[in-house]
């Protein structure tokens, strides 16, 4: 298992390389979930809205990961299950192969699952505690027709599910209960489901954070693996963004629902653009920074994460921001590239050329700019 | 400040059950806690790290039992004792005034119908009970703050608090009645990196300024070494290794060790190659013989399935206050 | 605030479908109140009263359903529950008036000790598991399946014999005129021992054991352990940790007994010959006097709604959590 | 004669099972199913149940008399003749007490039945769809617990011209499915979010097969507790309804012989064979039932379930009782540390012996 | 203190209180004496407080009544007119003469309200004159006689100012009785006499306190340990239950009346449409095992005469034919008479003329427990002569419902009672009530008995204008009773009574039946004024 998996030729930029072919887009995904109404609220003037995701754009190529981070609750889960169809959207759209696609349940969605696929976050909770390993499979297989024919049809493809998620023999897991496999194992076969729609995208929603250390990293490599071999198009979520460096081509960061620095893996962990992204870095543990407890990390604004009923104006990261300058409490900040490697690009003002330059005369320019919209 | 011991743990067993059904979730550990230091225990899931710190203030809940050991604490001053020893009225005494846990999920550590003032003065009511009433608020507004939270959350529920908020109320909590030892059970795991690292930048500076001890559980190698002073990692209920934070980071001797450290991609310097550690941990009830890794060991030789490898100074020069128990470094002095 | 504002919506609409209902059942009984009354006296009533007495109760002419309807919430908003059939013409409320009280008394007070007296033995059981008292438990299972009819009768052959302390049935000593002295409140009390034990033997288990499991369940949360690390005395622990939290769900679980109070101890009434509502409608119900019935199915549904909503606001009282949102 | 709170509550405990949505059972959910009639709770009750089937099945055979018929011995007492005496009628108790469990039997369960089967109808659709669906059902059976049901039954079981065990198993059934509906829709709500469901969903499982695969076989446990207690309270309601005279059943059920008896007056009469059995029967039907119950919510919330032994021996041969936060210490003798030192002579307590009568020092006298 | 529980104030007069007691549960207070539902007509209170124009003994029904607050009643010969003539000297307790106005006015109260008219009576004119009343009929009121005349007079000026008197209360009662209301509880109600102004003696007892009792049972104790001195209440092996308590004091006295309980059958259903099998099955029914199973050796007392019309009431219009001949169990000769009209009897199954099985199902309601005993006997009985009987325990309104519409095979039932054996016959025989099976008759005739023969007889019996036309209408109606046995006669409704003489003697009995013991009979208030204190 000790797979020595150097990074991935560093040199390959995500708009380089042959086999970058998309396979799904998110354009502008937004969504608003409810609040819970009550019979109360019919009365009441406007519904108020978790804001859990907005305006998010997203590409996975084939044979590429593309890593999604983020603090708990920035919406990354919503924006898998988006890209699963699993939730209507409130806005944008969803491409697959350039087409776009709503789906909403019957046999177009099944039709969709069959090239999407998802898989969860918590091995525990994603196998029905009822069902055997046996049962899950075949389900997945019958549904999208992968089951063949004849029962031993349906053998075979069960025992090359089970191969190609390197648990062999088939037939020491294939009669067991989700309980009496370990979670590497049931992570194991949650991915081996979703396999079973041979799917061209996986999304994983944080496959490995309920995880023991030391299995994780076979996960990891596993789906690194299959995406190799089967040249998957894989969306790997976590907050752990230092597996996301080791593990993925891309990475996305999100802050509260948006979008704020997207780039090459290496880049974006190694040169962070984005305040958050830089916080979030300088946050996570570090051996080799003993005694590395500075002042200076523990008061990194209160840490409260903002609310999402009502999201800050402007940036949403603004009020926890070092930088923050009046123009990010009023301006929401494009996406900016900043020009170290491409592809690399923040939502920040303080890469806007214009900021930059405005930043010395002082908050003036920020007035004029403001009167002159 | 460190050097002096101020909790020792003694040939501590710990079982689930009784007879043969009984689980030896800890066999043997031994420990010591100097006075002033944050002591890490590391190790994966159901190595029986929380069970030991649960067991050595006697917390365990049915159908735990202390097979065997003892505890002895030396209070700053006095004459030691056995924790295990003490009777219901002096344990009670004993717990919080001496040592204060930190419990993993704050959530279900503060009861959800008191206010966060009742439950910072019971305790202190408890412990100092010729304490006025108005001191004790007093006391607690002093430990909100010392937690920076702002004393005015006193009448609180918890559950008007965040998550992080609640934390830091448990540490807050935790350090009322100035304990020599705080034991935190994987104080951070829920939380956000981010509120994680304000949180234990807030203990270690308290630490500083109080004086008291902390044993620091997590599976989060990389966490404990940033922050601890030493560092005993845990597998299948016994010690394995235990070394200063530095040496057990840069050497590892154990190979469970150093599988541990190998599962962890690091975020900054360059890209290390990460090894996993095969296999998957001990059932608890058919333990391995000789080193319970053995199985899942890569440098595994003839004595590992047959004997139980000793804790103790490993032979080769490597530097004082280090000790493992592998055969590939035969112990020199074993403890206890 | 907003909960509580909901609870009140959903009461009312409760309310209003119980009050509906209340008024469709007794329609859709066939019986007739005059063969009833005529079978009641087997032949010693002369046949040929049976018209005089659908004139006189006002049931030989039929309005349409709906004005019936309209009026009934009429008379309703008027407090008019009509007259009883079977003590004509008494208005019903007077009827229910005279034995409500009786009820109210023997069952509320009872109720109210065994909740009591059942949590307080829960909160031990549950958390001294393993001591003597979960010995009891058997024998509580045992008594809380036990019919209270059953139960009642027993008592009385047991203890009610002649020139025993306890009466065997009434409310007090025929001849006594109810007044708050000295001759009246003690043989009501005496009276109502018998009844009052019975309703509690049978009772008070259910309560022991639904406090016990939660006890048990609520003595492994983390909270607990937190309590007994910081040193609190054990009765801190035990009583405001533990059964302070064990006793929430229970709440809920005593507001919905309160309900019960008429229609779950009518059969003690029964036994006991106890001169409360239970027994009334017991009596209703046999003569098919129906504005007694909807009357007295009035009076238990609104006392439920009420003790529903009232074990809505101690819930809210006792846990700060629900204060917050709905 | 109201519902054992208990029962159902107790699979629940409040909002806790969605608190803590995965803990233990669901995952060992498959083995355990076995161990819960290795528990002793519901293996007595199952026994004592399957002991009430069987009677119910061949009691009108094994019943030594026609339990109609009369004989001279009027309103006799207990004899070899007639075990449990006889009616006024000198009709055999014994006969009327194991041909009336058929009845009672057949009513308890097809009012169970009706009321399971409507809760779970009701529960786990409004669970499941959510939404005003959910709203409309759940309004619905909060209106149903709240009226009462006993004074309802009795109401409507009056008004049906011929009341016969089938109508009294219906009303009773139909009146007493909200209780079930409500527990099962908070399961099913908190089931719902599940990842499980969610990953079958994505899967691309229709609905109807997550309700039917994914969502029920998770209910079991649920629902039979729910069946046990709907039961339980079927068999008290028509009982009831018999006693009262208020159903007009032909057969013979225990509630019938009560009647009998208390409107003979039996009591008076000093005839306490007469009503003794029935009551025994029922409440031993109902004790079989509630521990059934008890060893179902063992098995769904595993605190409950006593741990074997709850009392061990410490080395010194004294008896402590297991409890929450105090763990019992077995080797080290629980008195004085002084004895510690002196079975562990290497102990390097540094600064001299452990003085074992040392008690736990104030803060106060630390400082 | 001043409480009225107080047992001082009462002191020394302990022996002047009489206790009664009925087991109708909680009252509310209704005074009003036209109401059946009031309390006090349910506990019978209302015959102390108003009095009756008659005193009539239904014990002995045949005898004439009593004056009471009219001297002497003259009818027409035609029973279409009567003429009153009320008492002298008569006063309402609020100290008003009691006039023939007052006669009138409440005969024309009633005449005037469907709901008060019970007896469906058919007024004509009402007058008063002097001390005169006459009233008069629409129809002979020969078999009515009595209760007419039974009717309690109000005061008219009171009842005039009363607005609605069907819906009154009439909380404060003011009657010509000797007695007047003390206070009420729905528990107790009680009663003392008027200290002056009664036209009667006054009587012994100082004192009647009502009480009911919640049900039976309680009612029962009540009399058993003494507490209550007075009671109309089935008790069920009333030998030990009641009187075996204090054999010397605890009397039982239940004196039938003319009014039946038996097995009606219905006539249209093959093969019970036979008279020969109806009189079969009555040669087999065992009344006297009825008798002391289902009524406790009391309740119903044995119907012995083979007219049904129970002894000694009726003795004085037994036919001629029957005096004297009783009912008597004979399977034999019920097997012989079934077997010479052609049935057969294949073992322990009776086939009928074409040879099917005869098999019967005896319903009554479920709560009715006397007359499920009665049913099991009867299905026990008749299993001697082959018929397959199965209880069927109906629900009681279905009951009522298909015994009217006659869908049953055989049912226990009662029948009208009456001053004269004319309801009792009328209940079973009615040509006029005969209805097709599925249409209610709700007055009589349940079991379709067809007989225009019997139908004439009872019109005869009640327009006819001399004695000679009644009794051969009834000797008749007896006739064919016995010949056709349209029901099947078990036992008699009593007015008897339970009562204790430790403390009063004086009641009625069979040595001395002066009137019924029921304290709801309207001749109650004769009983109570024939108590004398036991020790005086
Ligand atoms: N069904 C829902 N209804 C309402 N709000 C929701 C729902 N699902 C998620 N949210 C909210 O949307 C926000 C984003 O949630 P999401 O689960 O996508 O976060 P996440 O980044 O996956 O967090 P984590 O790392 O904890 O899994 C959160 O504030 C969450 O509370
Ligand atoms: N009640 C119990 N009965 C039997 N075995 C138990 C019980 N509780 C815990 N164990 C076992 O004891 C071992 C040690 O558990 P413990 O909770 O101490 O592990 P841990 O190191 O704290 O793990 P984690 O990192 O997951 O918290 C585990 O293998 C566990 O399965
Ligand atoms: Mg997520
Ligand atoms: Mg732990």
């Amino acid at each position: 298992m000790t797979l020595s998996n150097s990074a991935p030729a560093p040199a390959a930029g995500p708009a380089s390389g042959p086999a970058t072919e998309v396979v799904l887009e998110a354009v502008g995904l937004t969504k608003h979930f409810p609040v819970r109404r009550k019979l109360r609220d019919l009365f009441t003037r406007e519904h108020a809205a978790v804001h859990a995701v907005d305006d998010v754009n997203l590409v996975l190529r084939r044979g590429h990961v593309t890593a999604l981070v983020g603090e708990s609750g920035s919406g990354k889960s919503t924006v898998a299950r988006l890209l699963a169809q699993l939730y209507p959207r409130t806005g944008g759209d969803i491409l697959l192969h350039g087409d776009a696609v709503t789906v909403k349940g019957g046999r177009r969605f099944r039709a969709y699952a069959r090239r999407v696929q998802m898989i969860f976050q918590d091995p525990f909770a994603s196998l029905n505690p009822v069902h055997t390993v046996r049962y899950h499979l075949t389900r997945a297989l019958k549904i999208h027709g992968n089951a063949g024919r004849t029962a031993d049809d349906l053998e075979r493809a069960l025992a090359d599910l089970l191969g190609r998620v390197s648990l062999t023999p088939p037939e020491r897991y294939l009669e067991k209960f989700p309980h009496e496999l370990s979670g590497g194992q049931r992570q194991r076969v949650a991915i081996a489901r979703a396999l079973g729609a041979n799917p061209e995208a996986l999304l994983a929603d944080e496959p490995v954070s309920m995880l023991d250390v030391s299995i994780r990293l076979g996960v990891l490599n596993l789906l690194r693996d299959l995406k190799e071999r089967l040249n998957l198009a894989i969306l790997y979520i976590t907050h752990d963004i230092a597996s996301a460096r080791y593990f993925a081509d891309e990475t996305m960061v999100m802050y509260a629902g948006r979008m704020v620095e997207g780039g090459e893996s290496e880049t974006v962990t190694q040169n962070p653009a984005h305040p958050y992204t830089r916080l979030l870095i300088e946050s996570a543990p570090d051996p080799d920074r003993i005694s590395g407890l500075t002042a200076d990390t523990g008061d990194r604004g209160n840490g409260e994460p903002p609310s999402l009923i009502n999201p800050p104006a402007g940036c949403r990261f603004n009020p926890r921001c070092p930088n923050v300058m009046p123009r990010c409490t009023v301006d929401l900040p494009p996406r900016i590239e900043i020009g170290d490697r491409p592809g690399h690009w923040a939502a920040c003002w303080l890469y806007d050329p214009a900021t930059v330059a405005a930043q010395q005369p002082g908050s003036a320019a920020a007035a004029t700019e403001e009167a002159a919209r | 400040m460190t050097g002096q011991p101020v909790l020792e743990i003694r040939n501590l067993d710990v079982d689930y059950g009784l007879g043969d059904q009984a689980v030896h979730a800890v066999r043997e550990v031994n420990l010591t806690l100097h006075r002033g230091e944050v002591l890490g225990l590391a190790g994966e899931s159901g190595s029986g790290k929380s069970t030991l710190a649960y067991g050595l203030t006697r917390l365990l809940p049915p159908p735990g039992v202390i097979s065997g050991g003892e505890v002895i604490y030396h209070p700053p001053g006095g004459e030691p004792y056995d924790v295990l020893g003490l009777s219901d009225r002096e344990l009670r005494a004993f717990r919080w005034a001496e040592t204060a846990i930190v419990f993993q999920g704050a959530m279900n550590s503060l009861n959800p119908v008191h206010k966060i003032s009742t439950q910072l003065t019971d305790v202190i009511k408890a412990h100092q009970p010729n304490l006025s009433a108005a001191a004790r608020t007093a006391r607690a507004r002093e430990m909100l703050r010392l937690v920076g939270i702002s004393p005015d959350r006193m009448e609180s529920y918890p559950h008007q608090l965040s998550g992080g908020m609640r934390q830091r109320v448990m540490i807050g909590m935790a350090l009322a009645l100035e304990p020599q030892v705080v034991i935190m059970d994987e104080p951070t795991t829920a939380l956000d990196v981010v509120m994680q690292r304000q949180i234990l930048g807030q203990l270690i500076e308290l630490r500083e300024r109080l004086g008291f001890s902390v044993i620091f559980i997590t599976h989060d190698l990389s966490l404990l070494v940033e922050f601890s002073d030493r560092i005993a990692i845990m597998y299948g209920g016994r010690i394995v290794e235990e070394a200063p934070a530095e040496t057990l980071y840069r050497d590892p001797m154990h190979p469970y060790s150093q599988g541990l450290l190998g599962s962890f991609p690091a975020l900054r310097g360059p890209r290390r190659e990460l090894a996993g550690i095969p296999g998957s941990p001990p059932d608890l009830r058919a333990m391995p013989t000789g080193c319970s890794f053995h199985p899942r060991c890569p440098k595994a030789f003839e004595p590992c399935p047959a004997r139980l490898p000793i804790l103790g100074q490993p032979d080769a020069p490597t530097g004082g206050g280090r000790t493992v128990a592998c055969w590939l470094h035969p112990a020199r002095v074993p403890v206890g | 605030m907003k909960y509580l504002l909901q609870r009140i919506a959903f009461y009312l609409f409760t309310a209003w479908a119980a009050l509906t209902l209340n008024f469709v059942i007794p329609r859709m009984i066939p019986g007739d109140p005059v063969k009833s009354m005529i079978s009641r006296f087997q032949g010693q009533m002369d046949p040929d009263a049976i018209e005089s007495l659908y004139v006189l109760f006002g049931i030989d002419k039929q309005a349409g359903i709906w004005d019936q309807y309209v009026d009934y919430w009429g008379q309703l908003f008027r407090g008019d529950l009509g007259l009883s059939f079977t003590s004509f013409p008494s208005p019903v409320s007077e009827v229910i008036g005279t034995s409500v009280w009786w009820t109210v008394l023997l069952v509320g007070i009872t109720t109210a000790l065994s909740f009591a007296i059942g949590t307080g033995l829960g909160v031990l059981a549950g958390w001294r598991r393993g001591s003597w008292i979960d010995g009891l438990l058997p024998a509580t299972t045992f008594l809380s399946s036990v019919p209270y009819f059953w139960l009642g009768l027993v008592a009385i052959a047991l203890l009610a014999g002649p020139g025993s302390f306890f009466p065997s049935s009434g409310g007090y000593e025929p001849g006594l005129v109810p007044a708050f002295d000295q001759y009246f409140i003690p043989s009501a009390i005496q009276h109502s021992l018998l009844p009052a034990f019975t309703i509690l033997i049978s009772s008070v288990s259910g309560w022991i054991l639904s406090m016990r499991n939660m006890m048990v369940t609520v003595a492994a949360e983390d909270y607990i352990t937190v309590a007994h690390a910081k040193g609190l005395p054990e009765r801190r622990v035990a009583l405001s940790y533990a059964a302070r939290n064990a006793l929430l769900p229970n709440v809920s679980g005593f507001a919905l007994s309160l309900g019960f109070i008429v229609g779950g101890t009518l059969l003690v009434e029964i036994v006991f010959s106890y001169p409360g509502l239970g027994y009334l409608l017991f009596r209703a119900v046999g003569a098919k006097d129906y504005p007694l019935m909807q009357g007295i199915f009035l009076v238990i549904t609104i006392s439920v709604l009420l003790a529903n909503l009232l074990a809505d606001v101690v819930y809210m009282l006792l846990d700060p959590r629900t204060r917050k949102e709905g | 004669m109201t519902i054992p709170t208990s029962s159902i509550d107790q699979v629940i405990p409040g909002e806790g099972a969605m608190a803590q949505p995965d803990t233990a059972p669901a995952a060992k959910a498959k083995r355990q199913r076995l161990r819960f009639v290795a528990n002793g709770k519901a293996a007595t009750g199952l026994i004592m149940l399957a002991i009430y089937c069987v009677l119910a099945i061949i009691g009108p055979w094994i019943a030594p008399y026609d339990p109609d018929a009369r004989s001279n011995d009027l309103l006799a007492p207990p004899s070899a003749a007639h075990w449990f005496g006889t009616t006024h009628l000198g009709q055999d108790v014994l006969s009327q007490i194991l041909v009336g469990t058929r009845g009672v039997m057949l009513v308890g369960l097809t009012a169970g039945l009706v009321a399971t089967v409507l809760s779970v109808l009701i529960g786990v659709t409004a669970g499941f769809l959510g939404g005003a669906f959910d709203e409309a059902l759940s309004a619905l059976s909060n209106v149903f617990l709240v009226i009462p049901a006993l004074p309802l039954i009795i109401i409507v079981a009056s008004s049906f011209t011929t009341a016969g065990d089938v109508v009294v198993a219906l009303t009773i059934g139909f009146t007493s499915w909200a209780w079930g509906a409500r527990v099962l829709r908070a399961q099913t709500l908190s089931l719902r979010r599940r990842d499980y469901v969610e990953a079958s969903r994505a899967t691309g499982e229709s609905t109807w097969r997550i309700i039917l695969f994914e969502i029920l076989p998770n209910l079991t446990a649920i629902i039979a507790s729910g069946f046990v207690g709907t039961v339980i309270f079927a068999v008290m309601s028509e009982i009831t309804l018999a006693f009262i005279g208020i159903s007009s059943i032909s057969s013979w059920n225990w509630g019938t012989i009560l009647f009998w008896a208390q409107s003979q007056q039996a009591l008076a009469q000093g005839a306490w064979w007469w009503f003794v059995p029935a009551g025994l029967a029922i409440a031993l039907l109902g004790t079989a039932l509630s521990l059934i119950n008890f060893g179902i919510d063992e098995f769904v919330s595993p605190r409950l379930r006593s741990s074997g032994k709850s009392k061990v021996k410490t080395a010194s041969g004294q008896t402590v009782r297991m409890r929450v936060g105090f763990t019992p210490v077995l080797a080290s003798r629980p008195v004085r540390a002084t004895q510690v030192a002196r079975s562990y002579p290497a102990a390097p307590v540094s600064n001299g012996k452990v003085n074992g009568a040392h008690v736990a020092p104030r803060k106060e006298e630390v400082k | 203190s001043d409480s009225p529980n107080n047992p001082n104030a009462n002191q020394g007069e302990a022996a002047t209180v009489l206790n009664i007691g009925m087991p109708n549960g909680p009252q509310t207070e209704n005074h009003n004496p036209f109401l059946g539902t009031s309390s006090a007509s349910s506990l019978g209170y209302k015959w102390m407080i108003y009095e009756p124009l008659m005193m009539w003994n239904p014990v002995k029904p045949a005898d004439p009544a009593k004056p009471w607050l009219g001297t002497k009643a003259e009818w027409s010969a035609d029973y279409k007119t009567v003429k009153v003539t009320v008492r002298d000297g008569a006063t309402w307790s609020d100290g008003k003469p009691l006039t023939a106005e007052d006669v009138a006015f409440t005969f024309n109260l009633i005449k005037n309200d469907k709901a008060l008219n019970t007896g469906n009576t058919p007024y004509g004119d009402i007058t008063a004159s002097g001390s005169d009343v006459t009233i008069k009929f629409g129809e002979p009121q020969f078999v009515n006689q009595n209760k007419v005349l039974q009717q309690p007079i109000v005061p008219k000026h009171i009842w005039e100012t009363i607005k609605s008197p069907s819906t009154d209360v009439n909380k404060t009662p003011v009657g010509s009785g000797p007695y007047t209301l003390k206070s009420f509880t729905p528990q107790t109600t009680t009663l003392v006499a008027r200290t002056s102004g009664y036209w009667g003696t006054q009587p012994a007892v100082k004192e009647l306190r009502y009480t009911s009792y919640t049900d039976n049972n309680a009612q029962t104790t009540a009399l058993a340990n003494g507490e209550s001195e007075w009671s109309f209440v089935f008790i069920p092996n009333v030998q030990q239950v009641f009187v075996g308590k204090n054999p010397t004091h605890h009397k039982i006295w239940s004196p039938p009346v003319l009014g039946i309980h038996g097995l009606y059958i219905n006539t249209t259903k093959k093969p019970f449409d036979d008279a020969v099998v109806r009189r079969a099955m009555d040669m087999v029914i065992n009344r006297d095992d009825i008798f002391v199973q289902a009524s406790s050796s009391y309740f119903h007392p044995v119907v012995k005469s083979v007219t049904g019309l129970p002894t000694p009431a009726a003795e004085a219009y037994i036919a001629p034919e029957y005096k004297g001949k009783e009912h008597k169990v004979d399977v034999e000769g019920a097997k012989k008479l079934l077997t010479d009209a052609g049935y057969k009897l294949e073992g322990n199954v009776l086939k009928d003329k074409s040879g099917k099985d005869v098999k019967i199902t005896l319903t009554d309601p479920a709560g009715w427990s006397d007359y499920q005993t009665s049913l099991e006997i009867v299905k026990d009985n008749l299993s001697q002569i082959g018929i397959a009987a199965t209880v069927d325990k109906a629900n009681q309104d279905a009951w009522f419902k298909n015994v009217e519409e006659g869908k049953f095979d055989a049912t226990f039932r009662w029948t009208n009672g009456g001053a004269t054996p004319y309801d009792l016959y009328q209940t079973i025989m009615d040509g006029t009530f005969l209805k097709p099976i599925g249409q209610a008759s709700p007055a009589g005739n349940f079991g379709r008995f067809d007989s225009p023969e019997a139908t004439k007889a009872l019109k005869d019996y009640a327009n006819a204008s001399d004695d000679a036309t009644r009794t051969t209408a009834l000797n008749t109606l007896q006739k064919i009773f016995v010949e056709q046995m349209p029901m099947i006669p078990v036992g008699a409704d009593n007015v008897g009574a339970a009562y204790n003489v430790k403390n009063w003697v004086g009641w009625p009995d069979d040595s001395n039946p002066y009137g019924a013991g029921q304290p709801t009979q309207a001749n109650s208030l004769d009983v109570v004024l024939h108590l004398k204190p036991a020790n005086a």
